[in-house]
């Protein structure tokens, strides 16, 4: 093996070993496992950041394992891996500061954390997944390592959002599982090489390839939160809030976008979409996801709620992305957004689970004047917030910039009025919140003040969204500058030769 | 009992049905069991061919213990496994009443039980030759223990069970040390070396009749020994059972 | 070769009415039975097979080994399967007999 | 000539073998069937000795008749006996041995 | 003296000897009878290992038994098939026999009942030793009557085992199981009767050559599949199946889910596809295939509705059973050689996760004294290894990757799509959605924090009970990985099969 490969396999291991001891250990032992948790997530971070460096040097390593012929195990790095991996990692390291913070004194801690650090391995799998076939893998192990999360509390209402979840996520990754054993039986062998496959098969199987993308999106779609696949989604919210955080920012949602961008890119490519022409039905979906999402959610009382389905909205920016891969500064726009809604979405569940652990706030109307409570959390959240509806210069303007100018580039006026009737609601749905929290008067006691002490609410719980608001307001601030999200999206749709 | 009767007046229509199906799979076989009544040769010839070779006279003993001796070595097994099934399956019963035997039927077991011996014995002897053999004189032995069983005999309450099964046991014992012996000897499982086959075909006959008779009568006593099973109360073993830490 | 034909066919003929049997009657010693008959009708068709008339050959001694098999093995499933069939029934009416007795008991206490 | 005796005699054992093997799968009383078994058992002893098959004839005639025959009455016997309620009171085992589906008799143990 | 060298064929012997052997001294003595079972289980192992070590350098061989050349003698014969069967008999095995002392010596150490439980273990051990010997000497036999032998062998011993709880249930299950077993031999033995006639050898080998292809050859095969699909419960014939396997004692149950099973199947594949190969016609293909089918739906609807742990897990053997034979029909494209390593794969990953799940339900049985799914809350805490196990296993029977079930199961639908036999594929995909329903159903229960309970003490370690079925459930997981081994195993002596169907059957 080279070292590439060693570097490939270490990725996995530095979280994979610390899950796996996290298992073993006792549940006393929880100064031991924070620190296992926190090396494994630093050591993850910097891993990855000497990946990046090397890809970015033009380096490029695999490991290939072939099983029988057809099923291979393929690990790939790629720019486009990178971007995700990164994304991931650091939102873990967040995250376990956080989730450590979050669950003192609950019960169950070691499982809890031996399947967080599973959850976040799968999910790096799921980015350096350098064929389908690796993808379906660690696609189909992400479903099983987030259930337990999701029924962490083990009640019966979070027994039937699991159970829901299950339902789901196992008829997608069946639906997918069909179409990729499909697809392999029509061009033959399918890693993500960046191309996609030869144009001549669509000439011979057109339709059977339109039906295979269909099959491809629906698999992939469910973990996405494609309306109608969505409802899964706000059920999961009974996890605790940093399972939340994972499942919106990191993990499942993302990597359900993620195989769409796959998909896309690599699967089908670009020329071969276009001659089929199923683009504008990956376009109608998006936006009615879009629309959807925004919509329900002004109809939500509950918090996490509203934002679940602020997220349904909100990823399906990169499925419009995707499906005006002809330009690329919509492409770019839509890369971009899988970073940029992570950052923004992860802040938002940390500042509702501030509020949650701290005060027993669940609903918005009892957010009446918690600003002056919590003021950094609030800001946090606002920075979230206004990143959401697109206020520059907060990231999500960025990609909403890049969205809208790929759309006009392409003709589509369409999209542009797609972004703005969204931001508008996002505002209709966010800034209400944002008067309430910081113009409201306090209407009587907390629900449930749980924590009083120095700070508005413990240290662990209170650092990491204020990081990830930072980060949210920075990227955008130099996004054009020679390291942020937005320059590694233009470095990949630069590889892709677009 | 009773429904019993009433199933068998009137068949419904799954039997009928049922029945019908039966009638017509029989016909169908029927015919083609006509059909095939073509010439095969079987193996009767090769059976003649080797007959000098296997150490018995008898055709049939030697396709037993000889030719397919692997065969009845399997189905040595079988008979002892039915007796380890019954025997996990229940405690022999217990006669209704212990009723005085009458003399007659006293003389008559002491004079039978013998005879039969003897005619197992035969039976055993003359199968390297004749019709008879392990199974033959093991049957007769096995008759001879119901006999005894039946007339209620006190002693055979206190055999010890060790050596019952001892018995039991030496049969297929016999048949497998042989057949191991033979491998070592020959590199076959069951390749009698020159010359000994006909005395180790009598010495597997001998301990698979006695063994067949002691399993026969046990099959019929319908259950195992009383004492079967001894009760040890022996605290868990520690290694196997530690507690968490 | 009639000789060997009519034989056949009366094995056949056991075999599919122990079958009939088997399937039909509730009472597990029928049931046994019905299989002992079944067997009975196979070894049948397999002896007659080996048949030869007096002077006509050897007689293939393979199926009579195999017949010998057969029945040896007959029986000692037919003995495990009657003293199975005689502990269901001991079982049973004992449990029959233990949950009368429980819900006579269970009557008793509440009056 | 004696061709035609033999075959009158196959076409007789043959007719009351089946005959047999009717009645004893269909008699309503068992302890007849079982009975009838027996001397069906007796009479396959004939066929094999007809059908030239002495080993397996002799192995009929103590296996299939010899044996099996009492061990059907035996087992008869034995069920006639539980049919009418009589319980032996030596061995716990035959106190219903069903307790593992009782959970409060297990937890109490 | 004959030495045994790395090449004697005697070799293959050993794994039905050294059990027999084992099963005679385990009856014969009351004491350390765990001591020789498990000599006997890891000599057999190791015998194995050597098996297929003289597989891949000299390829297969033949055993004549008293040195009688077929047909007058039996032969016995190691392919790949065969040997990765024995390796399944053999892990699977060792896994269940060391599981046995633990659950035994767990039990025997409940004093009201320790007499019957020591009963049941006096007599497990000699009963499980000759099922091995029988069952291997199944998968190693080359002689058709003597494997009549090894199948009323493994009936009679499995019979026996399964009646063992002593339970009424299980003894009235364990009866029907004799009679049906009992069955299923005779008419597999008037099969042989049907094939002696038309054929007039018994040996495999020779049968392969003769292809004979008339009416009685059909006939014969006829009558042995039905026999054979008997014992092996393909729906519709598996009505006595789930009693007889959920009523038994737990290695019991994993031993006949397992293993017992597998052997008539493997026996019933053989036949078709390699010794009888010509008499086969694309209506049977395609008869079994509806077969499986309806086994993998009708099973697993089963398993949905089931109220006992055990009982659920049993209907799961229906419904994987049924998997095997969704794959006749695609013989017609594939030829046998990937028809063999589908059914493999199958069956060896089945029988590591469904044995698995047979101990995970013994153990919890054993910890909560009952297995009703609805109150098996708060067990994640007590016993957190065997919970795990079961959720691994869980994986393999739903066929997720990288378990071997999903290797079988891609194979199955590349095979069924490549010859546009698509409804075959959509019955596998709704059968492990539905195995993911059942699955699932009991997985959550174990989640569920009981109320008012804010800490579970987990239960005393017994490693016995935990860790064998850990170890299979992570064999049967990551046989996925491990594929080319065992499909190298395969393609090793099988050079007759691909050789039988050049190009796929007519």
């Amino acid at each position: 093996m080279t070292w590439g490969q060693w570097l490939l396999v270490s990725i996995l291991l530095s979280s994979f070993l610390p899950g796996i001891i996290i298992f073993a250990l006792p549940e006393e032992k929880h100064h031991l496992r924070t620190i296992l948790n926190l090396c494994g997530s630093t050591l993850k971070i910097a891993l990855i950041l000497i990946m990046d460096t090397w890809i970015y040097l033009g380096h490029s390593f695999e490991i290939r394992m072939v099983i029988i012929p057809g099923v291979e195990l393929l690990l790939n790095g790629d720019p486009l891996s990178a971007l995700f991996a990164t994304l991931s990692s650091v939102l873990w390291l967040l995250t376990t500061v956080y989730a450590v913070g979050y669950l003192e004194e609950s019960p169950n801690r070691s499982h809890f954390f031996g399947y967080f650090s599973l959850c976040v391995t799968v999910t790096i799998g799921i980015a350096l997944a350098g064929n389908l076939v690796t993808f379906l893998l660690f696609y189909e192990m992400l479903t099983l390592t987030t259930y337990p999360l999701v029924i962490h509390r083990g009640t019966e209402k979070s027994l039937r959002a699991g159970r829901n979840y299950l339902i789901y996520a196992f008829s997608g990754g069946a639906v997918f599982l069909f179409a990729v054993v499909w697809l392999q039986a029509v061009v033959g062998p399918t890693d993500f090489s960046g191309a996609g496959f030869s144009p001549s098969f669509v000439d011979t199987h057109s339709t059977v390839l339109v039906l295979i993308f269909i099959l491809l999106i629906i698999g992939v779609g469910v973990k996405a939160a494609l309306v109608p696949l969505h409802g899964w989604l706000p059920q999961a919210m009974v996890a605790p809030a940093p399972v939340s955080a994972l499942l919106h920012a990191v993990a499942v949602v993302k990597a359900g976008a993620f195989g769409i961008i796959r998909i896309v890119l690599d699967v089908y490519g670009a020329q071969n979409l276009l001659l089929l022409g199923v683009l504008p039905l990956l376009a109608g979906v998006a936006t009615i996801t879009i629309l959807y999402g925004s919509v329900r959610a002004l109809q939500q009382d509950g918090l996490k709620r509203r934002l679940a389905f602020s997220t349904i909205s909100q990823v399906s920016y990169i499925a419009l992305g995707m499906s005006l891969v002809d330009q690329p500064l919509a492409l770019i726009g839509g890369l971009v957004h899988l970073v940029h809604q992570g950052l923004m979405k992860i802040t938002l569940f940390f500042c509702a689970g501030n509020l949650a652990e701290t005060l027993g706030i669940h609903r918005i109307s009892e957010m009446s004047g918690v600003a002056r409570r919590m003021p950094l959390t609030m800001a946090a959240f606002s920075i979230g917030a206004f990143g959401m509806i697109g206020i520059p210069p907060t990231v999500g303007f960025v990609s909403k910039w890049y969205l809208g100018l790929g759309g006009l580039a392409a003709g589509n006026w369409w999209v542009v009025l797609v972004l703005a009737v969204s931001s508008l609601l996002n505002a209709c749905y966010f800034l209400p919140i944002l008067t309430k929290a910081w113009f409201g008067k306090q209407q009587g006691p907390w629900p449930e003040e749980l924590y009083v002490g120095r700070f508005e609410t413990r240290l662990m719980l209170l650092v990491p969204p204020l990081v990830t608001a930072f980060i949210v307001m920075a990227a955008g601030v130099v996004a054009n500058a020679q390291i942020s999200p937005l320059a590694w999206v233009r470095f990949i749709v630069r590889e892709y030769g677009l | 009992m009773r429904r019993t009767r009433n199933r068998h007046k009137r068949l419904d229509g799954f039997q009928r049905l049922f029945l019908l199906l039966v009638i017509c799979l029989t016909a169908l076989l029927g015919a083609i069991l006509c059909t095939i009544h073509g010439p095969t040769p079987g193996l009767a010839d090769a059976v003649a061919q080797f007959q000098e070779q296997s150490g018995v006279e008898s055709p049939v003993t030697a396709v037993l213990l000889n030719f397919r001796g692997y065969d009845t070595l399997l189905e040595v097994m079988v008979l002892l496994l039915a007796v380890i099934g019954a025997w996990s399956l229940t405690e022999a019963p217990f006669p209704d009443q212990i009723t005085e035997i009458s003399p007659v039927q006293m003389g008559a077991v002491r004079l039978l039980a013998p005879v039969m011996c003897l005619v197992a014995a035969y039976l055993v002897w003359q199968g390297s030759h004749l019709a008879g053999g392990a199974f033959q004189g093991g049957a007769i032995l096995g008759a001879a223990g119901v006999l005894l069983l039946v007339s209620e005999l006190p002693w055979l309450r206190s055999t010890p069970v060790f050596s019952l099964r001892i018995g039991l046991v030496l049969g297929p014992l016999v048949f497998v040390g042989t057949a191991l012996f033979c491998l070592f000897f020959t590199g076959d499982l069951l390749g009698y070396p020159e010359g000994t086959a006909g005395w180790l075909i009598l010495l597997i006959e001998t301990a698979c009749a006695l063994s067949i008779g002691l399993t026969l009568a046990s099959l019929f006593a319908g259950g195992r020994p009383e004492d079967e099973v001894v009760l040890e109360h022996k605290p868990v073993d520690q290694s196997f059972n530690g507690e968490r830490s | 070769m009639i000789t060997t034909l009519l034989y056949s066919l009366t094995g056949l003929i056991l075999f599919a009415m122990g079958l009939f049997t088997l399937i039909v009657h509730s009472h597990p010693l029928r049931k046994i039975l019905a299989v002992n008959v079944m067997s009975t009708g196979v070894f049948l068709i397999l002896v007659a097979t080996a048949y030869t008339p007096l002077g006509q050959g050897e007689i293939d001694p393979v199926p009579h080994a195999m017949v010998l098999t057969g029945i040896v093995v007959s029986v000692s499933i037919t003995a495990l399967a009657l003293i199975l069939a005689c502990r269901v029934q001991e079982t049973s009416n004992l449990d029959l007999l233990e949950k009368s007795k429980q819900s006579k008991a269970r009557k008793e206490s509440g009056a | 000539m004696s061709y035609s005796i033999l075959t009158c005699f196959d076409i007789l054992l043959i007719l009351t073998l089946l005959w047999l093997g009717w009645r004893l799968l269909s008699t309503e009383d068992i302890f007849k069937a079982v009975v009838l078994f027996i001397s069906f058992g007796l009479l396959m002893a004939l066929a094999w000795v007809r059908m030239r098959a002495p080993d397996v004839a002799l192995a009929e005639a103590a296996l299939g008749a010899g044996l099996t025959g009492p061990l059907f009455l035996a087992a008869l016997r034995r069920m006639k006996r539980i049919h009418k309620g009589e319980r032996r009171l030596d061995s716990d085992e035959n106190r219903g041995e069903d307790h593992e589906a009782d959970p409060e008799q297990t937890q109490a143990a | 003296m004959i030495f045994l060298h790395a090449d004697t064929p005697a070799w293959m012997l050993f794994p039905i000897v050294l059990p027999l052997i084992a099963g005679l001294l385990c009856f014969l003595f009351s004491r350390r009878t765990f001591v020789i079972a498990l000599a006997a289980v890891l000599a057999n192992f190791l015998v194995v290992c050597l098996l297929i070590y003289q597989l891949l350098v000299f390829g297969s061989m033949r055993c004549h038994m008293g040195g009688w050349q077929p047909p007058l003698g039996i032969s016995l014969r190691t392919d790949g098939p065969a040997l990765l069967m024995l390796l399944m008999t053999a892990v699977t095995g060792l896994a269940i026999t060391l599981y046995a002392r633990g659950y035994f010596s767990y039990r025997i150490f409940d004093p009201p009942r320790a007499g019957r439980h020591q009963r049941q273990q006096r007599f497990f051990w000699p009963l499980w030793m000759l099922l091995l010997a029988g069952l291997n000497g199944l998968f190693l036999s080359n002689d058709i009557f003597n494997i009549y032998v090894t199948l009323e062998l493994i009936g009679i011993s499995a019979a026996s085992l399964a009646a063992l709880s002593g339970k009424p249930a299980s003894q009235l299950a364990s009866f029907r199981y004799l009679l049906i077993s009992l069955l299923g031999s005779l008419t597999y033995l008037l099969g042989i009767v049907f094939l002696y006639r038309s054929c007039g050898v018994l040996d495999l080998d020779l049968l392969q050559n003769l292809s004979n292809n008339g009416p009685g050859v059909r006939a014969a095969l006829a009558l042995m599949s039905v026999g054979l699909l008997l014992k092996t419960a393909l729906f519709p014939l598996h009505f006595w199946l789930p009693p007889a396997h959920a009523n038994a004692l737990a290695p019991v149950s994993a031993i006949l889910s397992a293993l017992v099973v597998k052997g008539s199947f493997y026996l019933l594949f053989r036949f078709w596809f390699e010794i009888f190969p010509s008499t086969i016609t694309t209506p049977a293909l395609n008869f079994m295939g509806t077969l499986g089918a309806a086994a993998i739906l009708w099973g697993a609807i089963q398993a949905m509705r089931q109220h006992r742990l055990k009982l659920m897990v049993a209907y799961s053997t229906v419904s994987q059973l049924g998997y095997l034979f969704i794959a006749f029909p695609l013989a017609r494209v594939d030829g046998s050689a990937q028809l063999w390593s589908i059914v493999i794969f199958m069956a060896l990953a089945h029988s590591c996760a469904k044995s698995a799940m047979f101990m995970v339900a013994g153990t919890v049985f054993l910890h909560l004294g009952h297995d009703r799914i609805k109150d098996l809350s708060g067990v994640r805490a007590t016993l957190p290894i065997t919970v795990f196990a079961y959720g691994i296993a869980g994986v393999s029977l739903m066929g997720l990757p990288p378990s071997g079930a999903f290797i079988a199961k891609w194979m199955l639908l590349s095979s069924s799509l490549a010859s546009s036999q698509w409804w075959w594929a959509l019955v596998v995909m709704s059968g492990s959605l539905l195995a993911m329903i059942y699955v699932f159903r009991v997985m959550s229960r174990f989640f569920v924090i009981p109320e008012g309970v804010s800490f579970i003490r987990p239960a005393p370690f017994s490693p016995l009970l935990e860790w064998p079925a850990l170890a299979l459930a992570l064999i049967s997981l990551f046989l996925g990985l491990v594929a080319p081994w065992p499909l190298h195993i395969l393609s090793q002596g099988s050079t007759a099969l691909a050789q039988s169907f050049p190009g796929g059957l007519p």
